[in-house]
């Protein structure tokens, strides 16, 4: 029977060390829920790195070119000279290349992030608010009672306050 | 032609400038300051043709006065020796319009006449023409202007009435233009030169506004902008101005 | 300024969730008070304006610019600083960042929707600002892109767009903090905006890359929205306005306003609600250093803007030029100097630095000289343009001033209202800078 | 393009009558345009919407009678341009003519009788219907006329041409009345009468501007309003660029630099009213050097032998040399020509300076040769084409004895018709007090002007595009020419013609008067008098029929002579020239201690003698010389200025000795420092609401000196102070800085370095070519 196990620590290196030793023992599906940023727990529980610079850099491409097609392409569509200029003039349409590019990359950077990070969450998942004031939290999923055990005394040893069994809630609890 | 050459044909159209604008006409004009006394008749001739508004007073005022074609005043020297120049200004229909590529709504463009247009249902009055202008030639419509009545029964059917917000200049008198095209289409011909002249050109006493195209090489126009006496208001500015002034002597 | 003790993280969050939820009869009298002026001020002239024309200002024929636009540009930028700075910071580093810049950002957020109302109310007719957006229409007429304005309404809405982004992605970690801590419509509001943050390490590592990238993009845009700006004037051949300094010089100002913004507002914030322990000396210290790098920045290219001037011997500019120096709008011209690149220098001073209200009224000063700065660069360049028989004088109306004013109250309102919804001051960044927590707390 | 010579006029006349509607179907055809709709489909005709209908009439702004074509849609009229085949304006017309349009739509129009009710100059008025206020006319005519009803009965009309002039004599010889007067501001009086003592000739001579080679103008504003503005405008550009490798030079000689002045090569300022002076001392320096062949060579030299170079100079301030320039290139210029009008000759001594202007003419041997001064024969038809409104037109002395009679006779009826005379004569006539006195004042008019605000009775007419009428342009063109004119849009208002109103009278008081004029209204007066002309000029008219000569006349809105193409011209002699030529002093009112400044006013071209101020446009119109709009001015040197301390705009007294005007300053550059100009026609008092309450009249405060010779007003001859009154308007002007400081704009100099110059020809200048990739 699987089960999720949670345990609130009241410093950081508490918590980077239950994760730690949680990892070594073997647990794959660890949390580190901390109310800031800690660094150094990619290296602790051996995170890849992820996709959202891929989704920056061929929404920046996109937006270059849809930039430049939009503005190259609406003069095509009715022709109106102005000024003695070129229909289809490379600086001006440029600044305009540019600037959807940049609008582009942002809203890709923003549905990378999203999409990597999981959000919005569609459905529940385990969180204290604790951990959102000054709790460190360690989130593990054990597939057996054994596993729970195993985990219970690693979090305590390193530390822990307080110690939660909850519900397995699926696979989604934890990504990479 | 293959589908490269097209694709080649195309580019080019739309990448050289002026490949795209091989006008009908040219509309342009000479104005001859030797000739030009500055009587003003022309100012008068636009405002009736033209529905400009009496802005009246408060108007004059606060610098809001619209005149499409006005005759610029400069001294020169000092009493005794003092001479004053009258030249007259007005939309100068720019080859290289300063105005028309910064309207963000194409309101202002070069038509097929070569003429610089504005059209006034497409402005949203953002009044960088104006700005851009370096012949202070365009005006803006700061109110909706009215008539006393009746001076309104006055009002040119051919020419439409701005409304607020909108920026208007010279247009070469378009409906003119226009209505004697139309006449030459129907006789299957080109509009011959001196068949339309703008309301300036026709009150000038002194015949100082000629007024034809310049793409026939034979039109009064053309003949007169030869003239060594010629030249282009702010020619530094590389507008390439429609209007060619003959210098005064 | 005394040390303040630190806080503990649980306090952090007790002080910035009650700027969230405790509202004194302060803040409704300035909210109500901002709300009536902008509705007075500006709404009610501009609707008078609407029914009767542009012309109610004082722009006149040659001067068809007037204050309207000196009030975009002045929006422009003072909406420079915030993200801008804020990313700047970010990228580099910077702790001190930490606890100013939500509000940086939310300003940048404000200024720029005041500076597009800005062109509402400058245009001769408002009601057809949609032909200028790029929407497929049955006319199968587009913008006009080859339009420095054009330019504008994209890098704007770029700039908008990105902005509120990167303002809303650093934000989620503290509306999930929040979300915990309150009950009702706002439990519900912030809910939704947290969606279902849950503080664990893979989100924070995917927020701190994003929120990077997002730093990184939104650098150049900034850039580009305010050398766009000031393209609108230097692609015209109008002496004054021509010069290729233009881009580097608005920026130049932009971020200079800008940041004199964040000062006046920083001092704001932490006198009204008590965020002493939040926004301390060292903030003003450092800002006060970037203000004066900033003012000798400004007052070199201004310098470089009249010598090139000088320099070119066309009559068309230097008369320009001495128009700007010694005609009728001079005295606003050495009220300028005067605001810009000569009190700053007194930032050379630390005790200056670090005093509040030499700051708030350094600051302050900055902004009107720089207010000053956009309407001179209008009203001098366009009064004087190449036929002298075409020129004139512009002046401001009531109308104008009224607008103004009411476009200031409008962007306090919306401040305020910003502060009741979104923690204007990061939480989670704050805690970074502060000591563990206790065990026992 | 048009320079038109005789043969190509008549080509053109009939060129010109295609596709111009004809007149007199217009009355059938044009209802009231607001009440009914136009179908499409079938419209009534010369209505077709969007369709212009062109109507050929006369313009009647000025004196100059300009042929004019109106462009009349869907019963409005659109717009005014010159008729192109009439050969004084040949398609061409002046601001004030274009703007005959706000006469004929001013808010301002009358639109019904008045009768006065309250005390007489109150403005309080009643409307009363056409019947009443024609029969208690009626009734007091017919009581007044009789035996020495010249003493009571007075008819003084602004300028009336052609038919109508001739009818109002008629009407006021019924009466037995010879008190029938035309009375204009600017009617050149002193040039008459200069004319017939030269040349017994009292008319006015063609002045062959167009091909002269040499113009020598003393005070003659002819470009904006003196004679005929635009037909000098034409002659002026022929001879400055119509022919090809001459330029014809022109010299200006005025106190004040006028628009006509601005565009001389040269100009002289002259001390005012010694204009004579100077051209006399320029005939001293011809005959001396030789340039005068004449058998009378001895007589003539005796005669000007006083006029030394170097008195002339120091009495006119100008330069000796510059004199003798100005003699050197005057004759030996062929064809040179000398002119003189506006303040030179309004002078106390305006008749002998005209007389001394032509003496040039005489020496330099420009009379009755092209580029010089023609007359031509008087046409053989009595009817019309001899026709000359200058025999009505009163000079000031016969008005101050019109208005002396007009205020001692009990009962005494003055009918007013388009005459404002309170606005066109200064104070001191006690214009006013006659006006009290009078026992019956009627006017004849369009607005409520000065004048007519002191009427008993006011009768609104037409406007004068909306009436009947024809005209002889004087000066002509070099050949005998008429016009009809015709209503072109039906009447607005319940007015009626002057013309119709005084048939009307004449019916209603019956007996001779009736017998006398027993046409029903002008349209059939007209012709009956043009049946006239078509019999007496039968040989030369091609029409069969006389309905086919009317009809052409009317489409063409012209008839010109043909029978007096090969006619001798007048032979002119300078026999008279010699016993006249004798230079008077100018006299000036009040002394040059107490009133250091002549005061210079102009009639200016927009206003004309006050008639076009109530004018939108004309208000709008930037006065060519300064730009001020909506209101007017005095000029002051910037010298005189700065020595009394004065800057633009502040207002200032302008004080004359028989009065004074509060007017705020401008400083001219281009005006001599003893001078100071202030233009007519501002300073209304009533006169609608675009004119009233606006600037200041200079002619009210001009003293009553007149011209020795002619008696004409010597408006020129006012002597003036000034102080502040310490208080400051802001003169409306469009103008910002009229200074080119440098810029290539007039193109004078180019001292900006264009993008591609190269060296040599004109590389600066060259022109570029249409774009077209």
């Amino acid at each position: 029977m699987a089960a999720e196990l949670l345990g609130l620590f009241s410093h950081a290196d508490q918590a980077l060390k239950a994760a730690g030793g949680l990892r070594d023992t073997g647990f794959q599906e660890i949390s580190l829920m901390s109310p800031t940023p800690l660094h150094g727990v990619e290296q602790v529980l051996g995170r890849k790195t992820s996709a959202i610079k891929r989704f920056t850099f061929f929404g920046m491409l996109t937006g270059l070119l849809a930039g430049f097609l939009l503005a190259a392409g609406t003069a095509t569509l009715y022709l109106l000279p102005t000024g003695g200029r070129p229909i289809i003039p490379i600086p001006p349409y440029l600044v305009i290349s540019y600037e959807v590019g940049i609008l582009f990359a942002v809203l890709a950077t923003l549905f990378g992030f999203l999409v990597s990070a999981r959000l919005p969450a569609l459905r529940e998942r385990h969180y204290t608010p604790e951990t959102h004031i000054d709790r460190f939290g360690i989130l593990v999923t054990c597939s057996s009672e054994q596993d729970a055990e195993r985990a219970r005394t690693i979090i305590l040893a390193a530390g822990a306050e307080e110690i939660r069994q909850l519900e397995y809630l699926g696979k989604k609890s934890h990504e990479q | 032609m293959s589908d490269s050459d097209s694709i080649k044909e195309k580019w080019k159209k739309y990448r050289n400038p002026g490949y795209q604008d091989k006008f009908d006409y040219s509309w342009g004009m000479v104005i001859d300051l030797d000739r030009c006394t500055g009587c003003e008749a022309c100012v008068t001739a636009c405002q009736a043709e033209n529905n400009l508004p009496i802005v009246g007073e408060e108007g004059f005022r606060s610098g809001r006065e619209i005149k499409w074609i006005r005759i610029e005043r400069y001294w020169d020297g000092e009493y005794p020796d003092i001479k004053l120049r009258f030249i007259p200004m007005l939309c100068q229909h720019c080859d290289n319009a300063p105005c028309e590529p910064v309207c963000p709504v194409y309101a202002t463009y070069h038509n097929q006449d070569g003429l610089n247009v504005q059209v006034y249902n497409r402005c949203i009055g953002t009044r960088s023409c104006a700005a851009y202008c370096p012949y202070d030639a365009r005006s803006f419509n700061w109110f909706s202007f009215t008539w006393d009545k009746p001076l309104d029964e006055q009002l040119n059917p051919d020419v439409t009435v701005r409304e607020k917000g909108v920026m208007e200049k010279c247009t070469f008198c378009i409906q003119r233009i226009r209505q004697a095209k139309d006449t030459a289409k129907d006789q299957n011909r080109r509009v011959r030169d001196g068949e339309v002249q703008p309301a300036c050109v026709q009150s000038c006493p002194t015949q100082a506004l000629v007024f034809g195209d310049r793409n026939d090489p034979d039109s009064a126009v053309s003949k007169l902008a030869q003239n060594p006496r010629g030249y282009q208001v702010l020619k530094e500015l590389n507008t390439n101005p429609s209007i060619i002034y003959l210098k005064n002597l | 300024m005394r040390q303040l003790k630190k806080p503990t993280y649980a306090q952090v969050n007790d002080d910035i969730v009650r700027t969230l939820v405790e509202t004194g009869p302060r803040y409704y009298l300035a909210l109500g008070t901002a709300l009536l002026v902008s509705i007075v001020l500006f709404f009610l002239p501009w609707y008078y304006q609407l029914r009767t024309g542009v012309g109610l200002a004082g722009m006149n024929q040659p001067n068809v610019w007037g204050s309207y636009l000196a009030n975009f540009v002045f929006w422009i930028g003072l909406s420079h600083s915030g993200t801008l700075l804020s990313a700047v910071l970010h990228i580099t580093q910077s702790p001190w960042r930490k606890a100013i810049y939500r509000s940086a950002e939310a300003m940048t957020l404000f200024a720029l929707i005041i500076a597009s109302l800005c062109l509402f109310v400058h245009l001769g007719r408002s009601w057809f600002l949609h032909w200028a957006l790029p929407y497929p229409n049955q006319m199968e007429l587009w913008p006009n892109f080859r339009s420095p304005l054009l330019f504008d309404v994209m890098a704007i809405t770029a700039y908008l767009t990105g902005s509120s982004v990167f303002l809303y992605v650093g934000a989620i970690p503290d509306f999930a903090a929040v979300r915990d801590r309150v009950c009702g419509w706002r439990k519900n509001l912030y809910t939704l905006l947290s969606l279902g943050w849950r503080g664990t390490d893979m989100e924070w590592h995917r927020l701190g890359v994003a929120y990077t990238f997002l730093a990184v993009l939104i650098i150049p845009l900034a850039v580009s929205v305010h050398s766009v700006v000031s393209w609108d004037f230097a692609m015209s051949i109008v002496p004054g306005l021509h010069h290729t300094v233009f881009a580097p010089y608005f920026v130049v100002g932009a971020i200079y306003s800008g940041t004199a913004g964040i000062v006046t507002m920083m001092f704001l914030l932490r006198k009204y609600f008590s965020l002493e322990s939040y926004i301390t000396t060292t903030h003003f210290n450092n800002l006060g250093k970037l203000l004066l790098l900033l003012s000798l920045l400004w007052a070199y290219i201004n310098m470089l803007e009249i010598f090139t001037g000088w320099y070119s011997g066309s009559s068309a500019q230097i008369e320009t030029l001495n128009y700007k120096l010694f005609g009728y709008y001079a005295p606003l011209f050495w009220g300028m100097v005067l605001f810009c690149a000569i009190i700053p220098l007194a930032l050379i001073v630390k005790k200056v630095r670090t005093s509040l209200i030499t700051m708030l009224i350094i600051s302050v000063l900055i902004n009107i000289g720089m207010y000053i700065e956009r309407l001179l660069i209008l009203t001098t360049s366009l009064s004087r343009k190449y036929l002298p028989d075409y020129w004139g004088i512009y002046t401001p109306t009531l109308v104008e001033i009224s607008i103004f004013i009411g476009s200031v109250a409008l962007f306090i309102c919306f401040f305020l209202v910003f502060v009741k919804i979104v923690p204007s001051v990061s939480m989670y960044e704050v805690k970074e800078t502060l000591d563990t927590p206790d065990r026992r707390r | 393009m048009l320079n038109l010579n005789r043969r190509d006029f008549f080509k053109l006349i009939g060129a010109g009558s295609i596709g111009t509607g004809a007149g007199f179907l217009l009355g059938e055809s044009m209802k009231n345009p607001v009440e009914l709709l136009i179908p499409y489909l079938i419209p009534p005709e010369d209505i077709v919407p969007g369709v212009a209908t062109w109507y050929n009439t006369v313009c009647n702004q000025c004196g100059a009678g300009c042929g004019v074509m109106v462009k009349v849609m869907e019963g409005r009229a659109k717009k005014i341009e010159g008729n192109p085949a009439h050969p004084v304006n040949q398609g061409k017309l002046c601001p004030l003519g274009q703007a005959g349009l706000q006469v004929l739509y001013n808010p301002d129009r009358l639109r019904n009788p008045l009768k006065r009710t309250g005390e007489r100059g109150s403005g309080k008025f009643q409307e009363i219907p056409w019947e009443e206020a024609l029969t208690t006319l009626a009734d007091r005519v017919g009581g007044l006329s009789g035996p020495g009803a010249s003493d009571r009965v007075h008819l003084l009309s602004g300028r009336a041409g052609g038919h109508l002039d001739e009818l109002f004599s008629r009407f006021m010889d019924q009466l037995g009345s010879r008190s029938y007067l035309q009375y204009e501001f600017a009617h050149p009086h002193n040039l008459y009468l200069a004319n017939k003592l030269l040349f017994d000739e009292e008319r006015l001579p063609y002045y062959d501007i167009k091909n002269t080679q040499y113009l020598l103008s003393f005070g003659a504003d002819y470009l904006t309003s003196w004679l005929s503005p635009v037909h000098h405008g034409l002659s002026y550009g022929h001879m400055r660029q119509g022919r090809p490798g001459r330029r014809g030079k022109f010299v200006q000689v005025e106190p004040r630099l006028s628009l006509t002045g601005a565009n001389a090569d040269e100009w002289v300022p002259a001390k005012p009213g010694t204009e004579g002076l100077l051209a006399l001392g320029i005939a001293h320096l011809m005959v001396r050097n030789g340039h005068y062949e004449g058998d009378d060579q001895d007589k003539w030299s005796r005669a000007l032998d006083e006029y030394t170079p170097e008195r002339v100079s120091r009495q006119t301030g100008v330069d000796a040399q510059r004199l003798a320039s100005i003699a050197e290139e005057f004759a030996r210029s062929r064809p040179s020509l000398a002119i003189g009008g506006g303040t030179a000759a309004n002078h106390t001594n305006g008749v002998s300076n005209l007389v001394a202007f032509n003496s040039l003419n005489y020496l330099a041997g420009n009379l009755q040769k092209p580029g010089g001064i023609l007359f031509n024969p008087p046409s053989d038809s009595p009817s019309l084409l001899s026709a000359s409104p200058h025999k009505s037109q009163a000079p000031y002395a016969r008005l101050l004895a019109l208005m002396e009679r007009l205020s001692k006779t009990k009962d005494s009826l003055l009918l007013l018709h388009h005459c404002n005379p309170l606005f066109n004569l200064p104070d001191t006539v006690e214009i006013k007090a006659a006006f009290q006195n009078a026992g019956m004042i009627v006017s004849l008019t369009n607005f409520m002007d000065e004048s007519t605000m002191m009427a008993d009775l006011v009768l609104p007419t037409h406007s004068y595009l909306e009436s009947w009428g024809d005209d002889v342009p004087e000066p002509g063109v070099g050949f005998p020419v008429a016009a009809i004119s015709q209503p072109v849009v039906a009447p607005l208002y319940d007015t009626r013609a002057a013309g119709d109103i005084l048939l009307l009278l004449a019916d209603k008081i019956g007996g001779d008067v009736r017998n006398a004029l027993p046409w029903s209204n002008m349209e059939a007066y007209l012709k009956s008098a043009w049946k006239r002309i078509y019999v007496e000029k039968g040989a030369v008219i091609e029409s069969s029929t006389f309905e086919s000569f009317w009809k052409a006349v009317l489409q063409a809105g012209v008839w010109g002579e043909t029978g007096s193409k090969d006619a001798p011209g007048v032979r002119i002699s300078g026999k008279h020239l010699l016993s006249q030529l004798a230079y008077e002093a100018p006299r000036f009112a009040g002394d040059q201690e107490a009133y250091p400044y002549i005061l210079h006013p102009f009639v200016s071209q927009a206003f004309h003698d006050g008639r076009g101020a109530n004018l939108p446009w004309m208000q709008e119109l930037p006065d060519p010389t300064t730009s001020v709009v909506y209101g007017s001015w005095v000029e002051l040197n910037p010298r005189t200025a700065m020595h009394l301390g004065i800057r633009e705009g502040d207002l200032l007294w302008v004080e004359s000795p028989t009065g004074k005007i509060k007017v705020p300053a401008y400083l001219y550059p281009a005006i001599m420092p003893g001078v100071v100009a202030m233009p007519i026609g501002q300073g209304h008092s009533a006169y609608g609401q675009y004119a009233k309450g606006r600037g200041a009249n200079p002619i009210q405060i001009l003293a009553p000196l007149t011209d020795v010779k002619s008696g004409a007003l010597a408006w020129a001859a006012t002597r003036v102070r000034i102080t502040k009154t310490g208080e400051r308007v802001e003169i409306l002007k469009t103008d910002g800085t009229p200074r080119e400081l440098g810029r290539n704009i007039t193109g004078k100099r180019i001292t900006m370095i264009p993008i591609d110059a190269s060296p040599g020809e004109l590389a600066s200048n060259r022109v570029t070519g249409p774009n077209k990739g």
